[in-house]
């Protein structure tokens, strides 16, 4: 039991769904009938009030955690380095916003905090001052008992230096406080069948998002012992139970190999309609439990 | 707040102890527009996986009380409200393996202003749907 | 300005999207920002506890009309005289059923109450315990400043042994407190081109239901004295705010003539698809103030 | 709860007092999955049957307050969330007849988090509304 993963679900997965069609009870209804464990959200889509939500929502949260036996497992939040025009932040600034995310997640009982830093050029190097900022607070989240972690997100590969800058930083620091989230939209291998995003048709990047990086799964054995948490991404599970675009059949054995045991936090992001993903996050988890059983029905 | 269509994605689930499953749930939002009492509904015939279970042998779960047929026809004061969960029991031992599957629903409504000819008129909906556990 | 219609928006209108994608408080400021002065419901749609709604209701009740300027109309209910398989309702029975309605509308502010009367024929002759029901209740809703409506509505026209029944009624009682609702789908003379309704196909009012009972609209001068409420059902307004099913400049212009000054309360009944009715409202205020307008033009 | 698309229909109504309108509200969702800061939002283009009005004349009316493309970028506290509507303000003297009309918007969001070279990324949306009130 203890050498086996831990469910969960993101709140982002129901973004189309969320303040139109869905409130927060129905989201945390809708992730506890899949038998997963634990919620992630957003905090600024999810917490109303953020950054310093009311005593009732505060007992509202409380009460869907207790209701359900969810925990909190990561809150995503961004560093808006350019929240100004033609001026970025200090990392003065950048450590404010850190430590604003850090109360509010501890706050509300989260383990994970990933900081989205603002970047600097078109392949996505994160603004410099995501160092000095992250170092300043690793003192709190220690306090906290939070890891912060960048998340390594598609277009951004594993072998890749802005990933060597993270496992750098933590060797330097020696912190058990920050570690890296994988995002799987990485080992993404096929192209996206129905897909709106934000990112305009032409830009370089664009054919990379669509049909895929193609990170071999393999890859996550080098950067093992670094890694502190997984978002599922996933774009469509067909009616065969098929995913048409990750490859969990190689994702999933690695993982074991590995012996990851924390969280699979599903992350829904496909067709923008409400009322799809709610179906697509069951059927993602029937698919990654079968394929955890299958590699645990094999003796070692 | 209901999922827009009948039958809901989630609560959709076996039923009965684990390793013992007694039947399958599956959650519906009231198949009117109006409350209802419950007695105004005439069961619910079920088709799983193209398996046939009449209005006869499925229940019905509201406020945590379970109603069979006989006891839905006598349930004149009780009411399934309007943005009230149900879910219909299906009786199946072993339950469904998880995974997708088809499912049907003709909920039997009777609407005494509408022709007696029309009595009960099925509110039909089919979809496919996603049994997580075992 | 007394000589004018009054608009008002049921939340019938709002059907595909009640419960899923909105709630009662939307509603209210769907209704509200047409320009509307009054809100009309169903009993056992929208208030929630139905027939005992609890005081945070109520006091949610109140606290949207406050906020919102709007007053209650006709708050819609059913007697439903086939409640137990094989055994119709006593008298007794179905004036506990209008007992209940009455209470319930007064207590929320009610000027008007449909009760829909359980039928006993295919061409949906009410079960005859509606005369006495009623007639045992008239003293209450008196007291209450309530006005008990049937609905006029398609498959019945105007000139029917049913509605003579009821007009038959308010002169045998000299009553104040029983008056008629017309329902403006009686004057649909055009097909719906989009429609899914409980009344199957090859059913013998399925032509008429489709195509329109084309009631002449100038049948309102006959029975002009007892008409009380009128729910403005509507299907389809396109683009060019063209109504695709229902006569309005007919319509309006009889209205005028007989010199009703009550609501008009739109009831939206087209396709079921949420979000679409929010819209068809709002045309269908501009188109029938529009209409009203050219009618005041015009020099008596 | 919003209305699903990000124009909503109710909420698009004249603006100022009867008689003496100075322009058109169009009421918009969050154009954006996360709750925002002002300044990340670079004002917001709007086309009105075929009339443009540029981000730089047109304001946004958030929490009772107007703002203008220039106290849009000073905004780094105030925060339109996750749920909240807001309102541009396109000032068009006299506003629009009531009936139908061709509603467009370019809500031009800077996300730091993207590449330099596509900042604002401008989230676009078109549909009919109705100004019911003159
Ligand atoms: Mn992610
Ligand atoms: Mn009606």
């Amino acid at each position: 039991m203890e050498d086996r993963f831990k469910y969960g679900v993101s709140l982002y997965s129901f973004t189309e769904d969320f303040g139109s069609v869905m409130s927060i009870e129905e989201g945390f209804d809708h992730i506890a009938d899949t038998g997963a464990t634990g919620i992630e959200i957003l905090g600024e889509t999810h917490v109303t009030g953020y950054p310093t939500p009311d005593k009732a929502w505060l007992d509202r949260w409380f009460g869907l955690l207790d209701r359900t036996g969810l925990e909190p497992t990561n809150m995503c939040s961004w560093v808006d380095t350019k929240l100004r025009l033609g001026q970025s932040l200090s990392v003065d600034e950048g450590a404010a916003e850190l430590v604003r995310d850090l109360t509010l997640a501890h706050q509300l009982g989260f383990k994970f905090l990933r900081p989205k830093f603002g970047v600097i050029s078109a392949d996505l190097v994160p603004d410099p001052i995501w160092a000095p900022a992250v170092e300043r607070v690793l003192d709190l989240a220690h306090k906290l008992d939070i890891v912060i972690c960048p998340e390594i997100h598609s277009p951004t590969p594993i072998n890749h230096p802005v990933v060597h800058g993270y496992i750098d930083f933590i060797e330097r620091t020696g912190t058990k406080n920050f570690a890296l989230l994988i995002d799987t939209g990485i080992f993404q291998d096929r192209p996206l069948k129905s897909w709106v995003h934000e990112v305009p048709e032409g830009d370089s990047d664009h054919a990379k998002l669509i049909n895929g990086m193609k990170v071999n799964p393999e890859e996550l054995v080098g950067i093992a012992p670094y890694i502190a948490f997984i978002q599922a991404k996933f774009h469509h599970i067909d009616d065969n139970l098929h995913d048409e675009n990750i490859p969990w059949e190689k994702v999933i054995p690695v993982l074991k190999r590995i012996g990851y045991t924390g969280y699979l936090s599903s992350e829904y992001e496909g067709v923008r309609e409400p009322w799809v993903a709610i179906d697509q996050v069951r059927r993602q988890h029937v698919l990654l439990r079968r394929l955890e059983a299958a590699c645990d029905a094999v003796p070692a | 707040m209901y999922e827009f269509q009948l039958i809901q994605s989630t609560g959709f689930r076996n039923h009965g102890p684990e390793g013992a499953r007694d039947g399958v749930e599956i959650r519906l939002r009231l198949p009117n527009y109006r409350g209802m009492r419950l007695s105004l509904l005439d069961g619910i015939d079920v088709t799983l996986d193209g398996e046939f279970f009449s209005h006869e042998v499925t229940s019905l779960i509201v406020g945590g009380r379970m109603y069979d047929l006989a006891a839905m026809r006598d349930a004149t004061t009780v009411r399934w409200a309007m943005g009230e969960h149900a879910s219909v029991f299906v009786p199946k031992p072993g339950g469904l393996l998880p995974g997708i599957h088809h499912v049907k629903v003709a909920a039997r409504v009777r609407s005494p202003y509408f022709p007696p000819h029309l009595q009960p008129l099925p509110v039909h909906a089919e979809r496919l749907a996603t049994i997580v556990l075992p």
